[in-house]
């Protein structure tokens, strides 16, 4: 039995990968294991190899946000940065005193609000862990793919429809 | 027991102190070249180990604060297995300043007899006091203990991360920072920053 | 010109595909869309999706797809911020494995308990399903019926399904996940207020001096909490922060007292912290006077193991757990004398120093202290006792129900409070703190709910960990999990779940968004709409109640879980269901479906389409033609006005960013027991317990009482499982977005350097993790963000390729039936 | 669920050159639109059936066509008639 709606809704630029992926799919739906992607196809009573750990991206390079107000992922190692009573390694570099001689991102100015929304003259406390909202990304290959659209390739798609 | 190594250096130190006029110049010369191999030797020996890591951590104040925070650090495990001891970092190689600091650790020993950091919290409430003294001592000498093991003359700046090769231009090469002016709290916990210049 | 809906889904089908195919048919002249008519988006505000904390968030839509999220500024829990999962919402929905079509397990087209997952229609899904609920009544009765829900249901999720069981089938089998997390603290509450939930709100950390957490971890589970702990801390030098666990985490960062102790002595420190109050003379003499009883607490009381293993027959008070005695002050005074400073050292490892500054925290009457706990707590073989010491010196300093003095109980998921505690989705509750064991309490949710006397059973049905083991032993034979992955969470999986869910006289059906490792072990998987695709309601850590509306459409086939209960129940005719007796003696049953009962009761069913707000779709509405969560919300609610848990009207939750309940009077209670913002503190009073029938909370005299299990020779080590800031408990939805999945892609095993060394790893070694139940495989991290102490290895849970719940042990609390989670012995060796 | 419209959306990848046929000949066959199409070879088909059935078996025709590469289900939805016929407001629909 062809099984095409497990596919539904798949659409995201890597589509040939995809379509290769939704005729694999087609066909299995079988064995204790082979359901979800997260068990990486193994029984529950078997044990697999685990993953090994994956290295830390550390290029540097600015992530493209998928709306304006995601926080961007932190393109680089942050082993051992002390972000504690005593100190903060992060802002040694993104604070916006800092950023001249680092050459850093400024932290945006919504980390200089408070909880009401005024502006203080530093960085706003609540504000202060980075890591809550901010992590680094290793090069872990995706278990199971995401269909998530940018809203600009909706935008762009709701232009040319209406020329 | 104790007579005997009494006696032995008992008659050591007549002779020692005894003028010379029945030895050879020869003898002198030689004698002189072996003493002088026995105790220098000796005390290197025992410069050498106070310098292992074994020593250090023999005492609780170093084994339960510094040493656990570098257990996860790079300068602990890292890729290629070369890893820094503490003496790597906190003596100096060349031997007048490694004397010197020899000397200003007698202190350190009065603190350990004394107690001044035997609690973890006694350890902080020092922490900003230990650490400057030794940031000082890196500003001065030109980061000299790391660059034992990494000199910027011989980095290759496209083996680094693009972020660090650019701050290793900037800062090590056109500019006049150290070593230490970046890389404070590489492999221990940092005391409270307030104050200290780049982390206000 | 006017559209129809199939010209908007016929639109939206094109706008899809073409932008998935990356298509540009026309040059564009400009870069940047500034036309106002393509770059709108529709926003609305919903509650996060993931931890008990409840913050606001604010959805876009467009094109049916939600395209962004961030953090509501109008909501008061979270002012304008989310955490690293929750600016990641967005995409949950997007996993492109959802579930989209009932499947059922076939050989030959034809169910088989061994055959293959094969799609088939809701018609059928429902026939198969109906048919062995039938078969399991005819042969056994409702109780070889069980469920097994959520505190991610909904409320009006939750408010059915205890209808559905309790009414409809009879059977109080029905247990929500949050027994996993919640029970203790329940219990806790219970049996000192004698009524369910925190008397403070999150406005007590504006106005603390002192925070202490036991056991938790905010800085990673309850991230946007811990921002404000933050904030008053750095904000206000002379606030203290201790932090105590049984190895140093994240939360340390902020720690001004960091305390390391003993898995299982946090029970002796808290009897240490009551002592030195009384001792050096500070308890609050007047408060104690007038709101105070005592009693003292059965001890001896079991681990909640299966009753024939050596522990439940060793343990004198296994069968009467929960039962205490009246005492005087004197008594518990002289209870506690055994908690000296050596006894509390040598059990905690924690030095009397830091046990006193951490009393005195308490101990002074001018600093006002939260305290916080979660899963340290409540996943405890002892966790009822720990939360009744917490309040015991709360209520031994008065610090207690006023702005800042605060023993806060957590949560973990989005609705624990709203729908599995509020709604008593647990086997033994009913709404509204109400119980089955009590008569009068059946009566009255029988009249409400508009079914006969003597429906609902006094019974209490079988817990979490319960319906596990009669799963095994063939006692419960049909069995509906909805909304939770059990079987990556409940303990002792290969010798209890994995028999249980395979065993062949059963039959399970699993309901939910993605093929979960629970889903694998089903006999039928029913694709379930999630979070925005319903309109849903669900109850925070602070007994804030939040609504949103449906935003977009469930993709295929997918139903809601509300959806699925009420359509399922048509399936059946009411002789069916009750027996003759009960139809016999109320004749007017007769011939009704299940569905009409329960649902079209003039009730559940008065609200018309009409009521629906015509900007949000509502498909569980537009199926079943009335305005159906109206309806059950309405219903709920009269089991909570009049009765200290009052809801507002349902229309006003659509236009607030929540409220606390008890809402009378359209005013909402930030501190219950308060006569200055509590309606139900009598006349006269400043402070009432109006929980207890003679007003007074009660301190109890309850000991520190060794663990289950604990390190030996054999297996040497501590193990405590637990979660990360990145991933929602099992993951199921957080691992579906590659940034998240990115940030922390597989469970780890987190050491101390020196125990690996001596073990002979080192990080990234494969090792395996054995206990007497079972063994996993993972890697060592000796880095990272957890710094554990010698002899303790921390495993998170999140990861269905390392389940840890084959290692760790089912005990359970013998009086909350919640699992100890946190503390087992195992071995670990290189692979 | 005799009354249920199953409208889905596919991508499909063909040669360049049989753009124009499949087009023509996909349009000839009820409760098939192609809104769109480009040159490197991409068309989108808008499906409209009564049941997933018809939809597999247009897929399955579609798959043996000359020229055609890959066929790939990207939207389904399915609704009742009288509700897909339901007039929506204009800010329902911001994509007329």
């Amino acid at each position: 039995m062809r099984l095409f709606s497990v596919t539904v809704l798949s659409c995201i630029a890597a589509f040939s990968l995809l379509a290769a992926f939704s005729l694999l799919a087609l066909h299995s739906f079988a064995a204790e294991g082979e359901l979800d992607a997260l068990r990486a196809n193994v029984p529950l009573l078997e044990e697999p190899t685990p993953e090994p750990l994956y290295r830390v991206e550390d290029r540097s390079l600015r992530p493209v946000r998928e709306y304006p107000m995601q926080p961007p992922t932190i393109p680089h190692r942050i082993d051992n940065y002390q972000v504690d009573l005593n100190a903060n390694r992060c802002m040694a570099c993104h604070a916006r005193t800092r950023v001249g001689e680092t050459q850093a991102i400024m932290v945006s100015v919504t980390h200089y609000q408070d909880r009401e929304g005024n502006y203080l003259g530093d960085l706003s406390p609540r504000r202060y862990f980075c890591t809550q909202c901010h992590v680094p990304q290793t090069d872990a290959p995706s278990r199971v793919g995401n269909t998530f659209v940018d809203m600009s390739d909706l935008i762009r798609g709701s232009r040319q429809r209406s020329e | 027991m104790f007579r005997w190594i009494g006696n032995v250096l008992g008659t050591f130190w007549r002779v020692f102190r005894s003028p010379s006029g029945y030895f050879s110049l020869g003898f002198l010369t030689v004698g002189g070249f072996i003493g002088g191999v026995l105790f220098w030797g000796g005390f290197n020996t025992a410069m050498e180990a106070t310098n292992t890591e074994q020593f250090c951590i023999s005492c609780h104040e170093m084994e339960a604060n510094v040493y656990q925070e570098i257990l996860p650090t790079i300068h602990y495990t890292n890729r290629s297995g070369v890893r820094a001891v503490c003496s790597d970092c906190h003596v100096p190689h060349n031997w007048t300043d490694k004397i010197a600091r020899k000397m200003q650790a007698s202190k350190e020993v009065w603190g350990h007899i004394f107690g001044v950091i035997d609690t973890r919290e006694k350890f902080l409430d020092h922490r900003l006091e230990m650490a400057s003294r030794e940031w000082r001592r890196f500003e001065a000498n030109d980061s000299l203990e790391c660059r034992n093991c990494h000199d910027e003359q011989y980095m290759d700046f496209t083996r680094q991360s693009p972020r660090a090769a650019a701050a290793h231009q900037r800062g090590l090469v056109e500019g006049d920072a150290t070593c230490i002016t970046c890389h404070k709290g590489i492999a221990h916990e940092l005391p409270d920053m307030a104050g200290v210049h780049g982390w206000e | 010109m006017t559209l129809t809906r199939r010209d908007f889904i016929k639109s939206s089908a094109v706008a899809t595909a073409t932008t998935a195919a990356g298509m540009t048919t026309t040059a564009q002249a400009q870069n940047i869309v500034t036309d106002a008519q393509h770059t709108q988006l529709k926003w609305a505000k919903a509650p996060c999706r993931f931890c008990g904390v409840g913050c606001g968030v604010n959805v876009a839509v467009r094109d049916n797809r939600v395209v962004a999220t961030h953090g509501d500024m109008q909501s008061p829990v979270n002012r304008g911020i989310n955490c690293i999962k929750g600016y990641f919402l967005s995409k949950i929905m997007y996993g492109e494995d959802r579930l989209t079509q009932p499947l059922l397990r076939k050989r030959n087209g034809e169910y088989h308990k061994e055959g293959e997952f094969t799609p088939v229609s809701w018609d059928e899904a429902f026939d198969v399903m109906a048919e062995k609920y039938k078969a399991a009544l005819r042969d056994k009765g409702p109780s070889a019926i069980g469920m097994f829900g959520s505190g991610q249901w909904t409320i009006w999720e939750g408010y059915t399904a205890n209808k559905l069981m309790k009414a409809g089938f009879r059977s109080n089998n029905l247990d929500p996940n949050a027994r996993h997390c919640m029970a203790s603290a329940v219990f806790g509450f219970m049996r000192t207020f004698g009524i369910d939930e925190p008397m403070g709100c999150y406005e007590d950390i504006e106005a603390a001096d002192a925070f202490v957490l036991w056991g938790a971890n905010m800085a990673e589970m309850h991230p946007i909490l811990w921002t404000r702990i933050t904030d008053r801390r750095l904000s206000n030098p002379h606030v203290r922060v201790s932090v105590l666990s049984t190895f140093e985490h994240r939360s340390f960062e902020l720690a001004d007292q960091p305390i390391i102790f003993t898995p299982q002595a946090d029970l002796a420190i808290l009897n240490y912290v009551a002592r030195y109050i009384i001792e050096n003379d500070r308890v609050n003499w007047d408060f104690v006077n007038d709101h105070v009883r005592f009693m003292e607490g059965n001890v001896d009381i079991g681990y909640g193991l299966r009753p024939e293993h050596r522990l439940e027959l060793a343990a004198a008070n296994a069968r009467d757990s929960a039962g205490a005695r009246d005492i005087d002050f004197e008594r518990y005074r002289e209870f506690l004398q055994q908690y000296d400073a050596e006894t509390v050292t040598r059990l905690s490892g924690v030095p009397k120093q830091q046990l006193d500054r951490l009393a005195e925290l308490y101990a002074d009457p001018d600093i006002k202290v939260m305290s916080f706990w979660t899963m340290g707590f409540n996943q405890h073989t002892r966790g009822v006792w720990a939360n009744n010491m917490i309040y015991n010196i709360h209520l031994l300093t008065g610090k207690i129900a006023t702005p800042g003095n605060s023993p806060f109980s957590l949560t973990g998921q989005p609705s624990a409070c709203g729908t599995a505690r509020e709604v008593g989705t647990f086997s033994h509750r009913l709404p509204a703190d109400m119980v089955v064991t009590n008569d009068y309490h059946r009566r009255f949710a029988e009249e409400i709910w508009k079914v006969p006397e003597g429906t609902i059973q006094a019974q209490p049905g079988a817990h979490a960990v319960l319906q596990n083991r009669m799963l095994k032993d063939g006692e419960i034979n049909v069995y509906w999990v909805q909304c939770n992955n059990n079987v990556q969470a409940a303990a002792n999986l290969v010798e209890e779940t994995y028999p249980g869910y395979r065993n062949p006289d059963n039959f399970i059906v699993v309901s939910d968004a993605y093929p979960t490792v629970t889903a694998e072990l089903a006999d039928l998987i029913l694709p379930a709409a999630m979070w925005v695709e319903k309109e849903g309601a669900y109850g925070n850590a602070e007994r804030r109640t939040q609504f949103w509306q449906q935003m977009v459409t469930a993709p295929g086939e997918a139903h809601s879980d509300l959806w699925q209960m009420m359509e399922f129940s048509k399936r059946f005719d009411i002789e069916e269901v009750w027996p003759e007796e009960l139809l016999d003696a109320n004749p007017e049953y007769r011939g009704k479906t299940l569905y009409e009962v329960l649902f079209r009761n003039g009730q559940v069913d008065a609200f018309g389409l009409d009521e629906l707000n015509p900007e949000f779709d509502n498909d569980e509405s537009r199926y079943f033609g009335f305005y159906v969560q109206k309806g059950l919300f309405e219903e709920y609610a009269r089991f909570t006005r009049g009765k200290a848990h009052d809801l507002a009207p349902f229309e006003v939750y659509h236009r607030e960013r929540g409220l606390r309940w008890p809402v009378v009077d359209g005013q909402e209670t930030p501190w219950r027991y308060n006569a200055q913002y509590d309606p139900y503190v009598e006349e006269g009073r400043d402070i009432h317990f109006y929980g207890q029938v003679d007003g007074r909370a009660i301190v109890y005299a309850v000991p520190y009482e060794p663990p289950a299990e604990a390190p030996n020779e054999e297996y040497p080590l501590w193990l405590v499982t637990g979660r990360v800031l990145e991933h929602w408990h099992s993951g199921s939805m957080t691992r579906r977005v590659p940034e998240l999945h990115r940030a922390f892609p597989q469970a780890v095993v987190y050491m101390h350097p020196q125990d690996a060394q001596q073990l002979g790893v080192r990080r990234g070694s494969e090792v395996r993790i054995t206990s007497p139940r079972g063994v996993m495989h993972s890697r060592v991290e000796t880095r990272g963000r957890n710094r554990m102490p010698r002899g303790v290895v921390y495993v998170p849970w999140f990861d269905a390729s390392q389940l840890i719940n084959k290692v760790t042990l089912d005990a359970t609390d013998p009086i909350s039936k919640q699992t100890d989670f946190k503390k087992c012995a195992c071995r670990i060796e290189a692979v | 669920m005799d009354d249920k419209v199953h409208i889905s959306s596919l991508v499909v990848q063909a040669k360049p050159q049989h753009v124009d046929s499949l087009k023509a000949e996909c349009t000839a066959l009820e409760g098939v639109e192609v809104p769109a199409v480009d040159l490197l070879g991409k068309l989108v088909v808008l499906l409209e059936m009564p049941s997933q059935r018809h939809i597999v078996e247009f897929i399955d025709w579609l798959q043996e066509r000359e020229g055609v590469l890959s066929v790939s289900m990207v939207y389904h939805h399915m609704e009742s008639t009288q509700e897909l016929d339901r007039e929506v407001e204009a800010h329902d629909a911001d994509t007329a």
